[in-house]
C-alpha cells in the first residue's frame, strides 16, 4: 500500500516502457531471446516497489457515478490490473466489467497527448503547456466573468475548487451526467420532500419489484446493488429472496427474475398504484399516516392497472400481498431505458407503494445522498444561454454532452455560439472535437483526488504511476490559470493541487475530529479513503404526495400499426458510451444478446413476422426527430409494440480514432427535457426495410439447452426438499429420474477410477498434491461478465475484432453461455446463465489427444496447457466437450495490443503466439506465485491463499475456488451442496468445476 | 567396371524344354558353376536347376521381431522417462502402443527383406560373366565356364540340347 | 548365410537402442557452486574490455573487484533476488552510497566511476530520465517463469554460481551457461530430485 | 487366362509394346505435365501464405477446428490404399487379372502417400515445429505422446510410404533391366543404374522372388492398418459422429472404394494414351469394376448402421448429429456423399455397365467426389457436439481450395513423370502368364 505521502514520484518510475521485466509480457512465446535488451535501473530504489511483485494502491473508480474502490495492482512501475478494494463499503472488493476496463482508459492509444489549439482551418495544432494556460488565462480575464463551465467531476475536492474558481470568476457551472436518474429525485422532492438520491439495501429486501429499472446494469449504484441482491436473493439454506420484474424489455435485471411480467411502455405506474391500493385497502401492514393516500388510491385498482398495462390482476394482487406480508421489501424504478415522459410520477408511484410498504428507512434509507449531477434540464438552459451569447468562455470537464444527448437538441451549434471553448478531456469527444482548445488532462489512475459518491464516504485517488502521456491533472490547470490570470482568481494560490488537497484533507481531518493532520492523510491513502456509515434521515409524506397522479405517458410521433415505441437503453457495457472505445467491453458481447463490436435493433418476432424481417436485415429506423440504419435482432424479450436499441455507439471518435462503429440511437429522440430530464422511452418510431442484409457478430451458437442439462434450474420448493439437479429435472418433466449410470456401471467406473490412481504412482504424481476446483453457484450468477473482464485483464487475452468474431474466432477464456427457456406458445420467455470455462476435467478427453504431451494433467488436478510446446494441430479444442479451448490464428499477440494498451499486460502471464492453443488455466500464475510465497515463508499453502481473477471480480460472489481435498475449506462444503453438478456428467470426463443449480422462486399458488 | 571377362560358352535358348535338358545335362557332368539366365522366373527352369528356398526370409523374421521390441521397447521407456498423465490413463498404456509397435514391425521387416534381397544376391556376382540383352526379352541365356578342349565339348553339348545360338568368348 | 543374417538383424537393433539411449546432452552440464576464496583482480582499464568475453557495458563494472575482490554479498546490490521471481538491478542510489566516497584506484577506475557520477547527478537535477543502460547478459525466454526466490531459498545465497558462472572472477560478465537450454534446467531437476512438473516454469 | 494376356501375343511382344511408352511425349503430355505443375504452384504459394500470416487464412470457423486440409489428408491416404491391395494382397491370392494393373496403380499409391503426408505439415498451427511429433532424442528429454492418434498417424503413413515405395521399386527392377537391354546411348547407361545391374540369373530370381512375397505379405496387414489408424484420428476422439467402432474397417472399404475409382479415372485415358489397350482390357475393368461394387456396398452398410446406431442408441448428441447430416444446413453435403457412394456403386451389379470404360469413368468422378465429401461429412460433425452454444457451421475459402488444387497438381505431376519414365505394366509378370515356346510343343 501507499502509506508515505511524499510528493516525489520517483519511487513510481515509469520504467515499463524501458522493460526491467516490464515489456517482457509483450514478447510472444516464441524463442526470441537472442536480441539485445537494455536493463534500465531505478535512479532511486523505492521502498515499494519490489521488481516481479506487484504493488498495491488503494484508489477510486471514476467510469460511472457510484464511484467504487479500486486496489490498482501494479508491476515495476506500471497498473497492470484494476480490482475492487475489499475495504469499500459500496464494491467491497468485488468490480464490474466496466471498472476494469477503465485501465484501457489509462493506455488507450486515442488519449490526447498534449494540448492543442484548434487553427483557423479548423485542424488542430499542438502546443506547449505554457502556450496554453496563457491563452486560456488571457480568454477567461477578456471574458469578464461570461465563464460557462460544464463538469462531469463527481463530488470532491476537485469540484469544490471548480466550484468557487467559477464563481471567483462570476461564471456559472453545470454538473453534467448522463445518466443522472432526474426523475427519481424529483419524485423524492414530490412524495417526501428530500430532494435526493437514496441508498438502497437490496441485501435486507425480501422481496424486489422492479419497475423497469436496470438495477444490475446502470441504475444508481449496479455493483453495490448486485451485492446486495446476490445476497438476498440467491438460494441459502431453503430461503431466498423473491424478484419479480414490470416493465417493456426483458434486461439482464428482468432475466435475474423469478418471473418478468412485460408491461406496455409507460404504464408501470398503474402497476405500483394498483399495489399500493391492494395493500391499503387489505391494511396488511404500512405507517399511520399513508392513510392519508387510501382514497387518493382508490381509483387504482388492479383491474385498470391490468387494462392499462395488461398485466395480468391476479398477478398484481398476489404480487402486492407478498410484497406486504415478505416484509422488508422493496420496490424500484427510474431506470434510464424505462424512462419515459412519466418517470417522475412512476418514481412517486413506487415511493408511495415502498412507503405504505413500511420499506422506506429500512430498504430505501435518505440521508446516503448518492451523488448526481444538475440534471439535462439545467444543461439545456445553459446551452440556451450559449445560443443567446451569454458566454464568452465554455470550459467542459470530462464530460461529452454533443455526443450524449440527441441531435434534436442541438447542443452542438448552441455550444459553437460560445466564442472561445476549451475541453479538459482525456480523449478526443465529440464535445473536444468542437472546441478551440483541448487540454489533455491526467486519468484517475495518474492523478491525487478524492470523491464522495455518498454522505460517509471519502474515497482517494492516488498517483500509482507516471503519467503515461504529456497530461496535467485537472486541478493543476486550474491554479496555473489562476496564477497566469491572477484578478479574481488570485486567491487560489496553492502551489500544486496535491497541496490544494492536502489542505483541504487537513480540514477534512480536523472536521473528523483528528489532530494529526498528516496521519489521518496516511490511514486514509493506506485505505482508501475514509469510511463511515450514511446519517439515515427519517421521512415522513410530503404534501405532494397528496398531488398523486399517474396520466399515460406522451408519446412522439404518430400511434399507428406500422409504428412502435422506441425504447434507447443504456446497455452494461457501454454506458453512456464510455465503454465504447474499450476493447474489453467491445468484445465481450452484450449480457443479454451476446452481440460484439455492433448496433442493432430489437424488434419482437411477432412484429418480425409480420413485416417479414429477418435477423441481421437492415432496417431504417425513423421517428420524428430523425433517422437511422441498423440490422434487426429478433428478440422474443419485448412488449409486441416496442423496438430497442441500445445506447453508447455512433460516436464520432473512438479507439483507433476513427469512429465506433454502429449507431446512436440518440438520434431519433426528442432532445426537449421533460421536466428536467430526457425520456429515452417517448418516440414512436417506423420500421422500413432495406433488402440489405449484416452478419451480426454475435457469439452465441444455439441459444437453446435442447435439453442437455447444461444450465440446471429447480424450483425453491425443489431445493427445499433438497433436491437434486436430476431429480428435480425428472418431477419437473414428470419422467421418472434419468440414471446417469446404472449400479453396476458405477461399480466399473470406481474400479476403473482406482485402476487409474495406483498406475499413475510415477514421478511427480506419487507425491501428495492439492486438487485444486472452483464451484459456481447458478443461483447468485446473474451473467454480468465482470468475470470475464477480470480473465482479460489477468491472463492478457487478446481482443481479435468483430471481423474475427464473426468467424467464431473470440478468444474469451471464460464465457457467459446464455440459454432461453420457454418463450414459445404462451409460456414466459427466461434466461438462464452458464459461465463456462476449461472444466479441467479428471478424464481430460484434450490430453491424450495431444501429439506433443502440450496438454497433459499436472499433479493438482490442472489441466495444463504448455503454450511454447503446443504445434497447433486443435486435436485437443475439437476433442473438447465443452468447447472451451481457443486458437491463435493469427498472431493476436501483435495487432490486439497497440502502444501503448501493451504496457497493461500481466508479465506472469505468457502473451501467446501464433498457432498455439490456449484456455483457462485456473490462473495457474496465482496458484504458483501463492506456492512460492509460501514456501518462502516455511507454511503450507492456507485455504483462501489462491483466488482466481474471476472470483475475485464477481459481484455476487458466485464463485469458489480451492483446493477440493481440504475438507475444510468453502470450496469442499459447496461441492458437496445438493444442488451440485456436472455438466455433460455422463460423459465421465469428471470436471473440476461444480455447477449449483439455480434456484427459481415460481408463484406456486 | 572393367573386371576381367571370364572365359566360357554362352548359349541362348528360344524353347523352355531345351535349355531344361541342357541344364539337367549340365548338372549330370557334374558342373555346379554355370548360370542361367531368364526374363522371369521359370518353375520348370527351377526344378531343373533344382533351386532350393531363399534364406531371405529370415532376414524378414528377424527384422520384423526387431520392429515388435523396437516399438514397444521405445513408446514404454519413452513414457517412464518423464511420467506425464493424460486424460487419466496409465502413463504406460500397451492398447495404444499396440499401433507403434506393429508399424515397427512392418517397416523394419520389409527393410531388413529387401536387405537380405541384395546382401544375397550379391554372393553370385554377375562380373564378367557373358551377357546378351535377349535375355530380358525372351530368350533363356546359360553361361558354362570353361575354355579350350572343355569348352568345346560344352559347345557340342549345348548346341546338339537346341540352343538357338551358342558363342564361346575366350 | 545364416550368419549374415544375424549380423543384419544385429545392427538393426544397435541402431534403435543408441538413438534411444544416447540422447543425454553433454551441454547441460553445470559449473558447481562455491564459494571462492581471496582474489585479487587483475588491473584492466576500459580499453581492454573489447579484449574480455562478454557484452561491452556503457560502464566498465568490474564484477571481479566487487564481487570478487571486496566480497560484496551479490544481494547487497541485487536486492530482490532472495525473495522475488526477478533479481533486481541496483539503483544509482545503490551504487553512490559509496562511489560518492571512493573514487577509484587507478585511472581507468576513476575513468568509469566518474561517468557513474555525472550520470547520478544529471538524473537527479535535471527530470530527464537519462541512466545507465546495462547490456542484458542472461535473457530467459519470455515462455519460461524463473522464479529467483525458490532457488536461492532451496540452495543458499551462493547459488548464483551454478547458473551464471564465477561472477566474482569475471572482469566483465558473459554467458556460461545457456540458460534458455531447458536441458540445463532438467538436468538440475532430476539430480535434486524437485520438481519436472510443466506448469512450474511455462504458464 | 487366356483374357488376362492378348491371345497370340509373344514375349519379345511384350517388352517392345511397354518399352514403346517410354518414347519421348508428345504435346498433349506435355501440356498435361505443365497444367500439373501450376496447380502445384498454386498450392505452394497458398502454404507459403499460411505460415506467413498463420492459419486463420483458411476458413476455419470454431468449433470446426479441422476443415478442407485434414479432409483432403483422409482422401489421399484412402486412395492409397487400392494400390497396394492390387498389387500385395492380390499377389497372394494369385489373382491373374492383377499383372496388366497392379504397376500403375501402385505408383499411384506411392504418390498419393506422398500427397497425404504434406498435410499433416500444412495443417498445423507452428509448422516449422513439424518435427516436435518425431520421437528423436532432445536436450529437454521431451518424447511425443505415443496415446496421441496424430503420433500413430505419423508412424503409420511414414511405414506405409516407405513399405510401398520400396515395393514398387523392387518390382521394377526387372522391368527396368529389360528396358535397358533395349535402349541405346544415355538412356541404357540411365537404365543401367535403375536395374541396379539386374541380370536375371537363376541366384537373383531365387532371392527376388521369395523377398517379393515376403514384402506382399507384409504390406498386407499394412494396407489394412494404415487406414483403420487414420480412421482412429476420429474414432478416437468422443466427438458424437466420430465415436464409432466402425470406422476402422468402414474406412478401409471407403479408402479401397475411393482407390479403386481413382484407378480407373487414371487407367482408362493412360491405356490409350500408351496404347496398350490390348495388355490392360475389359477383362481387368470388369474385375476392377466388381471389387469397387464389393466395397461400395460396405459403404452403403456402414452408411445404414451409422444411422441407425445413432437412432437405436437414444443418444440424443449421437442423433442430433445424423440429424443435422440428412437435414441439417450441410445436407447436400451429406446427400452427395451417400448418392456418389451408397447409390451410385449399385449400377455396378449390371456387366453392361462394369465393362463400358466411358461408364466406368464418369463413375469413377462421381466416387472420386463422394469419397472427398464423406470425410468432409464426417468432419463437419465438429459443427454441432455437445455444446450447443459453441455450435458453428465451417466455411471454407480460397486458402482450402488453394491447398487441395496445389495437392492434385502435386500428385499428377509425379504421376506423368513416372508413367513416362517407367514401364506402367509388369512386363516380367506378364511374360510369367505367357507359355515358354517349346521345341516338342506343348505336353
Amino acid at each position: 500500500m501507499a502509506d508515505e505521502p511524499s510528493s516525489t514520484l520517483d519511487r513510481r518510475k515509469f520504467l515499463a516502457v524501458l522493460g526491467v521485466t516490464g515489456g517482457s509480457a509483450a514478447v510472444l512465446s516464441g524463442c526470441s531471446t537472442d536480441r539485445v535488451e537494455k536493463l534500465i535501473p531505478y535512479l532511486v530504489q523505492s521502498e515499494d516497489q519490489v521488481p516481479g511483485i506487484a504493488t498495491i494502491y488503494a484508489s477510486t473508480c471514476t467510469e460511472c457515478a457510484s464511484g467504487c474502490g479500486l486496489h490498482v495492482r501494479t508491476r515495476e512501475g506500471r497498473a497492470v490490473k484494476l480490482e475492487g478494494n475489499p475495504e469499500h463499503p459500496v464494491n467491497q472488493g468485488t468490480l464490474c466489467a466496466r471498472g476494469q476496463a477503465g485501465i484501457q482508459g489509462l493506455y488507450h492509444p486515442s488519449r490526447v497527448r498534449s494540448p492543442r489549439q484548434r487553427q483557423t482551418d479548423g485542424s488542430f495544432k499542438d502546443i506547449s503547456w505554457d502556450e496554453a494556460i496563457a491563452l486560456l488565462a488571457a480568454k477567461l480575464t477578456a471574458a469578464q466573468g461570461k465563464v460557462a463551465v460544464i463538469s462531469g467531476a463527481g463530488r470532491g475536492t476537485y469540484r469544490d475548487l471548480l466550484g468557487a474558481w467559477t464563481a471567483a470568476l462570476g461564471g456559472k457551472l453545470v454538473d453534467y451526467e448522463p445518466f443522472d436518474h432526474e426523475s427519481v429525485r424529483a419524485a423524492n422532492r414530490q412524495i417526501f420532500g428530500l430532494d435526493q438520491l437514496p441508498a438502497h439495501d437490496f441485501a435486507k429486501a425480501r422481496y424486489i419489484v422492479s419497475f423497469g429499472a436496470d438495477f444490475l446494469e446502470t441504475w444508481l449504484s449496479p455493483t453495490e446493488n448486485q451485492r446486495g441482491f446476490a445476497a438476498s436473493h440467491g438460494y441459502i439454506d431453503g430461503a431466498m429472496a423473491r424478484h419479480v420484474a414490470f416493465g417493456p424489455r426483458l434486461n439482464l435485471t428482468a432475466m435475474n427474475a423469478d418471473q418478468w411480467h412485460v408491461a406496455r411502455p409507460g404504464t408501470e405506474g398503474a402497476i405500483a398504484l394498483a399495489m399500493a391500493n391492494v395493500i391499503l385497502a387489505e391494511r396488511t401492514t404500512g405507517p399511520a399516516d399513508s392513510n392519508g393516500l387510501k382514497n387518493l388510491l382508490a381509483s387504482w385498482t388492479p383491474e385498470q392497472a391490468t387494462q392499462i398495462s395488461g398485466v395480468p390482476t391476479e398477478i398484481i394482487r398476489r404480487a402486492a400481498r407478498d410484497f406486504a406480508s415478505a416484509g422488508p421489501s422493496l420496490a424500484v424504478a427510474g431506470g434510464i431505458g424505462s424512462q419515459h415522459r412519466k418517470a417522475t410520477e412512476l418514481c412517486a408511484a413506487v415511493n408511495v407503494l415502498n412507503y405504505v410498504a413500511g420499506n422506506v428507512g429500512r430498504t430505501v434509507l435518505f440521508g446516503a445522498e448518492l451523488q448526481s449531477g444538475d440534471g439535462y434540464g439545467a444543461l439545456v438552459e445553459m446551452t440556451t444561454a450559449m445560443a443567446a451569447g451569454q458566454y464568452q468562455v465554455a470550459i467542459v470537464h470530462e464530460a461529452n454532452p454533443a455526443y450524449a444527448t440527441p441531435k434534436s437538441g442541438h447542443f452542438a451549434d448552441k455550444f459553437q455560439k460560445v466564442p472561445f471553448k476549451v475541453a479538459l478531456s482525456l480523449f478526443p469527444t465529440d464535445t473536444a472535437a468542437l472546441c478551440d482548445l483541448v487540454l489533455p488532462i491526467h486519468h484517475a489512475l495518474e492523478r491525487w483526488d478524492d470523491l464522495r459518491p455518498r454522505k460517509g464516504i471519502t474515497s482517494l485517488m492516488q498517483p500509482v504511476m507516471e503519467p503515461v502521456f504529456g497530461t496535467l491533472a485537472a486541478g493543476d490547470i486550474l491554479l496555473k490559470l489562476s496564477k497566469k490570470a491572477g484578478g479574481p482568481l488570485a486567491s487560489f494560490n496553492a502551489a500544486s493541487w496535491e497541496a490544494h488537497l492536502k489542505q483541504s484533507w487537513a480540514g477534512f481531518a480536523k472536521a473528523q475530529g483528528n489532530g494529526d493532520a498528516d496521519g489521518f492523510w496516511r490511514a486514509a491513502l493506506a485505505r482508501g479513503g475514509v469510511f463511515g456509515p450514511a446519517p439515515v434521515t427519517p421521512v415522513k409524506l410530503a404534501a405532494g404526495a397528496l398531488q398523486l397522479a399517474y396520466p399515460a405517458a406522451a408519446l412522439d410521433g404518430a400511434e399507428g400499426a406500422d409504428s412502435f415505441t422506441l425504447s434507447a437503453y443504456p446497455t452494461s457495457m457501454l454506458y453512456d458510451g464510455r465503454g465504447a472505445n474499450r476493447p474489453w467491453l467491445r468484445e465481450m458481447s452484450d449480457p443479454v444478446t451476446k452481440i460484439t463490436w455492433q448496433s442493432w435493433v430489437e424488434i419482437h418476432p411477432d412484429a418480425a413476422n409480420r413485416m417479414d424481417v429477418q435477423d441481421g436485415e437492415i432496417l431504417t429506423v425513423t421517428s420524428p426527430h430523425g433517422s437511422i440504419e441498423a440490422p434487426a435482432y429478433l428478440y422474443g424479450g419485448l412488449h409486441p409494440d416496442v423496438v430497442a436499441i441500445p445506447l453508447g455507439l455512433g460516436s464520432n471518435r473512438t479507439f483507433d480514432g476513427r469512429g465506433t462503429n454502429g449507431i446512436n440511437a440518440l438520434d431519433l429522440l426528442n432532445g426537449e427535457p421533460t421536466g428536467g430530464y430526457l425520456a429515452y422511452t417517448s418516440t414512436r418510431v417506423t420500421l422500413a426495410k432495406t433488402g440489405k442484409f449484416q452478419a451480426i457478430a454475435k457469439t452465441e451458437g444455439t441459444p437453446r439447452q435442447l435439453g442437455r442439462g447444461l444450465s440446471d434450474s429447480m424450483t425453491l420448493t425443489q431445493a427445499k426438499k433438497g433436491m437434486t439437479p436430476s431429480l428435480a429435472a425428472a418431477e419437473t418433466e414428470h419422467h421418472p429420474e434419468v440414471e446417469v449410470n446404472t449400479e453396476a456401471e458405477h461399480a466399473a467406473l470406481r474400479g476403473f477410477r482406482s485402476a487409474q490412481d495406483e498406475k499413475i504412482k510415477l514421478g511427480a504424481y506419487a507425491e501428495d498434491h492439492p486438487k485444486w476446483g472452483m464451484s459456481i453457484d447458478l443461483s447468485r450468477c446473474t451473467g454480468c461478465s465482470a468475470c470475464v473482464a477480470a480473465c482479460y485483464a489477468e491472463n492478457n487475452i487478446p481482443v481479435v475484432g468483430e471481423a474475427e468474431v464473426l468467424r467464431g474466432r473470440e478468444m474469451t477464456w471464460i464465457r457467459i453461455e446464455r440459454y432461453w427457456e420457454g418463450g414459445d406458445d404462451g409460456e414466459p420467455l427466461e434466461a438462464r446463465f452458464l459461465p463456462m470455462m476449461c472444466q479441467h476435467c479428471g478424464n481430460a478427453p484434450c490430453e491424450p489427444v495431444c501429439p506433443v504431451y502440450a496438454a497433459y494433467h499436472t499433479a493438482d488436478g490442472l489441466n495444463g496447457q504448455v503454450y511454447n510446446r503446443c504445434v497447433g494441430t486443435r486435436y485437443c479444442s475439437n476433442n473438447c466437450p465443452y468447447k472451451v479451448r481457443y486458437f491463435n490464428w493469427f498472431a493476436y499477440n501483435k495487432t490486439a495490443f497497440p502502444e501503448p494498451l501493451n504496457l497493461q499486460l500481466n508479465p506472469d502471464v505468457t502473451v501467446r503466439a501464433r498457432g498455439v492453443m490456449e484456455k483457462c488455466t485456473f490462473c495457474v500464475q496465482r496458484i504458483r506465485g501463492a506456492q512460492n510465497t509460501a514456501r518462502l515463508e516455511d507454511r503450507p499453502l492456507a485455504d483462501g491463499d489462491v483466488i482466481t481473477a474471476c472470483a475475485q471480480a464477481c459481484p455476487s460472489s458466485a464463485i469458489i475456488f480451492g483446493n477440493v481435498k481440504d475438507s475444510t475449506s468453502r470450496i469442499a462444503a459447496s461441492s458437496r451442496d445438493r444442488r451440485g453438478y456436472h455438466v455433460f456428467e455422463d460423459i465421465n470426463v469428471r470436471p473440476s468445476v461444480t455447477y449449483l443449480a439455480r434456484v427459481i422462486d415460481r408463484a406456486e399458488a | 567396371m572393367a573386371a576381367k571377362r571370364v572365359p566360357g560358352v554362352l548359349a541362348s535358348f528360344a524353347h523352355i524344354d531345351a535349355a531344361c535338358d541342357a541344364i539337367r545335362e549340365l548338372r549330370a557332368s557334374g558342373r555346379k558353376d554355370f548360370t542361367v539366365y531368364s526374363a522371369f522366373p521359370n518353375h520348370e527352369l527351377e526344378q531343373a536347376l533344382g533351386i532350393t528356398t531363399s534364406p531371405v526370409r529370415l532376414f524378414t523374421l528377424i527384422g520384423g521381431l526387431t520392429g515388435t521390441t523396437a516399438g514397444f521397447g521405445m513408446t514404454i521407456w519413452m513414457s517412464r522417462d518423464w511420467p506425464l498423465l493424460v486424460g487419466g490413463k496409465p502413463i504406460a498404456a500397451i492398447p495404444p502402443y499396440v499401433v507403434i509397435g506393429f508399424e515397427l514391425t512392418i517397416l523394419i521387416g520389409a527393410l531388413s527383406t529387401v536387405a537380405g534381397i541384395i546382401l544375397m544376391s550379391l554372393r553370385n556376382p554377375t562380373t564378367g560373366l557373358a551377357y546378351d540383352p535377349a535375355f530380358t526379352d525372351d530368350r533363356i541365356g546359360i553361361f558354362v565356364p570353361g575354355s579350350g578342349e572343355q569348352a568345346n565339348g560344352i559347345h557340342a553339348m549345348l548346341d546338339q540340347a537346341g540352343a538357338m545360338e551358342v558363342r564361346q568368348n575366350a | 548365410m545364416r550368419k549374415l543374417a544375424y549380423l543384419a538383424a544385429g545392427t538393426i537393433v544397435l541402431t534403435l537402442v543408441a538413438t534411444v539411449t544416447l540422447h543425454r546432452d553433454p551441454a547441460a552440464q553445470q559449473t558447481a557452486a562455491t564459494v571462492n576464496d581471496s582474489i585479487t583482480a587483475p588491473r584492466l582499464g576500459a580499453s581492454d574490455t573489447a579484449a574480455l568475453k562478454g557484452p561491452r557495458q556503457p560502464i566498465f563494472f568490474r564484477h571481479d573487484i566487487h564481487a570478487g575482490q571486496y566480497k560484496i554479498q551479490c544481494q547487497y546490490c541485487h536486492y530482490t533476488v532472495a525473495v522475488s521471481s526477478e533479481p533486481g538491478i541496483p539503483s544509482l542510489q545503490t551504487c553512490m552510497g559509496c562511489h560518492s566516497i571512493i573514487a577509484g584506484s587507478d585511472s581507468s577506475a576513476k575513468a568509469e566511476i566518474r561517468k557513474l557520477r555525472t550520470l547520478a547527478d544529471s538524473a537527479t537535477k535535471t527530470h530527464d530520465r537519462v541512466t545507465v543502460q546495462w547490456v542484458r547478459v542472461h535473457t530467459l525466454a519470455r515462455h519460461a517463469h524463473f522464479p529467483h526466490m525458490r532457488h536461492i531459498k532451496a540452495m543458499g545465497p551462493s547459488a548464483c554460481f551454478t547458473c551464471h558462472g564465477e561472477v566474482s572472477r569475471m572482469p566483465q560478465v558473459f554467458k556460461v551457461n545457456n540458460i534458455n537450454n531447458m536441458g540445463f534446467c532438467i538436468t538440475c531437476h532430476i539430480e535434486r530430485k524437485v520438481t519436472r512438473d510443466c506448469t512450474a516454469c511455462h504458464y | 487366362m487366356a483374357s488376362t494376356v492378348h491371345h497370340n501375343q509373344t514375349h519379345a511382344d511384350v517388352t517392345r509394346d511397354v518399352v514403346a511408352t517410354l518414347g519421348t511425349p508428345g504435346r498433349g503430355y506435355t501440356l498435361l505435365l505443365l497444367g500439373s505443375v501450376a496447380c502445384f504452384l498454386v498450392g505452394l504459394v497458398t502454404f507459403l501464405f499460411l505460415v506467413k500470416d498463420g492459419l486463420g487464412l483458411a476458413g476455419y470457423k470454431p468449433p470446426v477446428m479441422w476443415s478442407v486440409f485434414i479432409t483432403t489428408f483422409v482422401f489421399w491416404v484412402g486412395i492409397g490404399h487400392a494400390g497396394t491391395l492390387i498389387s500385395a494382397i492380390l499377389f497372394l491370392f494369385r489373382s491373374p487379372w492383377r499383372t496388366a494393373v497392379y504397376r500403375a496403380t501402385e505408383a499411384m499409391t506411392v504418390f498419393a502417400v506422398m500427397t497425404a503426408a504434406l498435410f499433416p505439415i500444412i495443417h498445423i498451427g507452428r509448422q516449422w515445429f513439424f518435427y516436435w511429433l518425431l520421437p528423436y532424442p532432445n536436450q529437454r528429454w521431451l518424447w511425443p505422446n505415443f496415446k496421441s492418434p496424430l503420433i500413430w498417424d505419423v508412424f503409420a503413413i511414414s511405414t506405409y510410404f516407405t513399405v510401398s515405395a520400396t515395393f514398387l521399386v523392387v518390382g521394377l527392377v526387372p522391368d527396368v533391366a529389360a528396358a535397358r537391354d533395349k535402349m541405346t546411348g544415355w538412356r541404357q547407361k540411365v537404365y543401367q543404374i535403375f536395374s541396379f545391374n539386374w541380370k536375371g540369373t537363376q541366384h537373383q530370381w531365387q532371392h527376388y522372388s521369395r523377398g517379393y512375397l515376403y514384402l506382399a505379405a507384409l504390406a498386407t496387414p499394412l494396407v489394412l492398418s494404415v487406414h483403420s489408424v487414420v480412421s482412429w484420428d476420429f474414432a478416437m476422439a468422443i466427438i458424437p459422429g466420430w465415436h464409432g467402432t466402425i470406422f476402422a474397417p468402414y474406412f478401409v472399404a471407403g479408402a479401397i472404394y475411393s482407390g479403386v475409382g481413382m484407378v480407373f479415372t487414371l487407367l482408362i485415358p493412360l491405356r490409350k494414351a500408351l496404347k496398350i489397350e490390348h495388355m490392360i482390357g475389359e477383362y481387368h475393368f470388369d474385375n476392377l469394376a466388381k471389387l469397387t461394387l464389393l466395397t461400395g456396398s460396405i459403404l452403403f452398410y456402414a452408411y445404414a448402421m451409422e444411422y441407425f446406431v445413432s437412432w437405436y442408441s437414444g443418444n440424443t448428441f449421437e442423433q442430433t448429429t445424423f440429424w443435422r447430416r440428412a437435414f441439417g444446413p450441410m445436407w447436400w453435403a451429406g446427400w452427395t456423399m451417400i448418392i456418389c457412394n451408397a447409390f451410385v456403386s449399385q449400377l455396378l451389379w449390371f456387366r453392361k455397365i462394369r465393362t463400358n470404360l466411358t461408364a466406368l469413368f464418369v463413375i469413377s468422378i462421381f466416387i472420386n467426389i463422394g469419397m472427398w465429401f464423406e470425410r468432409y461429412v464426417i468432419i463437419s460433425s465438429l459443427q454441432n457436439d455437445y455444446e450447443p452454444w459453441a455450435w458453428g457451421q465451417m466455411g471454407p475459402n480460397w486458402a482450402d481450395w488453394g491447398i487441395l488444387l496445389g495437392s492434385f497438381g502435386w500428385f499428377a505431376m509425379y504421376f506423368l513423370l513416372f508413367a513416362r519414365t517407367f514401364p506402367v505394366v509388369a512386363i516380367q509378370e506378364i511374360k510369367e502368364m505367357i507359355p515358354m515356346p517349346r521345341k516338342r510343343g506343348a505336353h
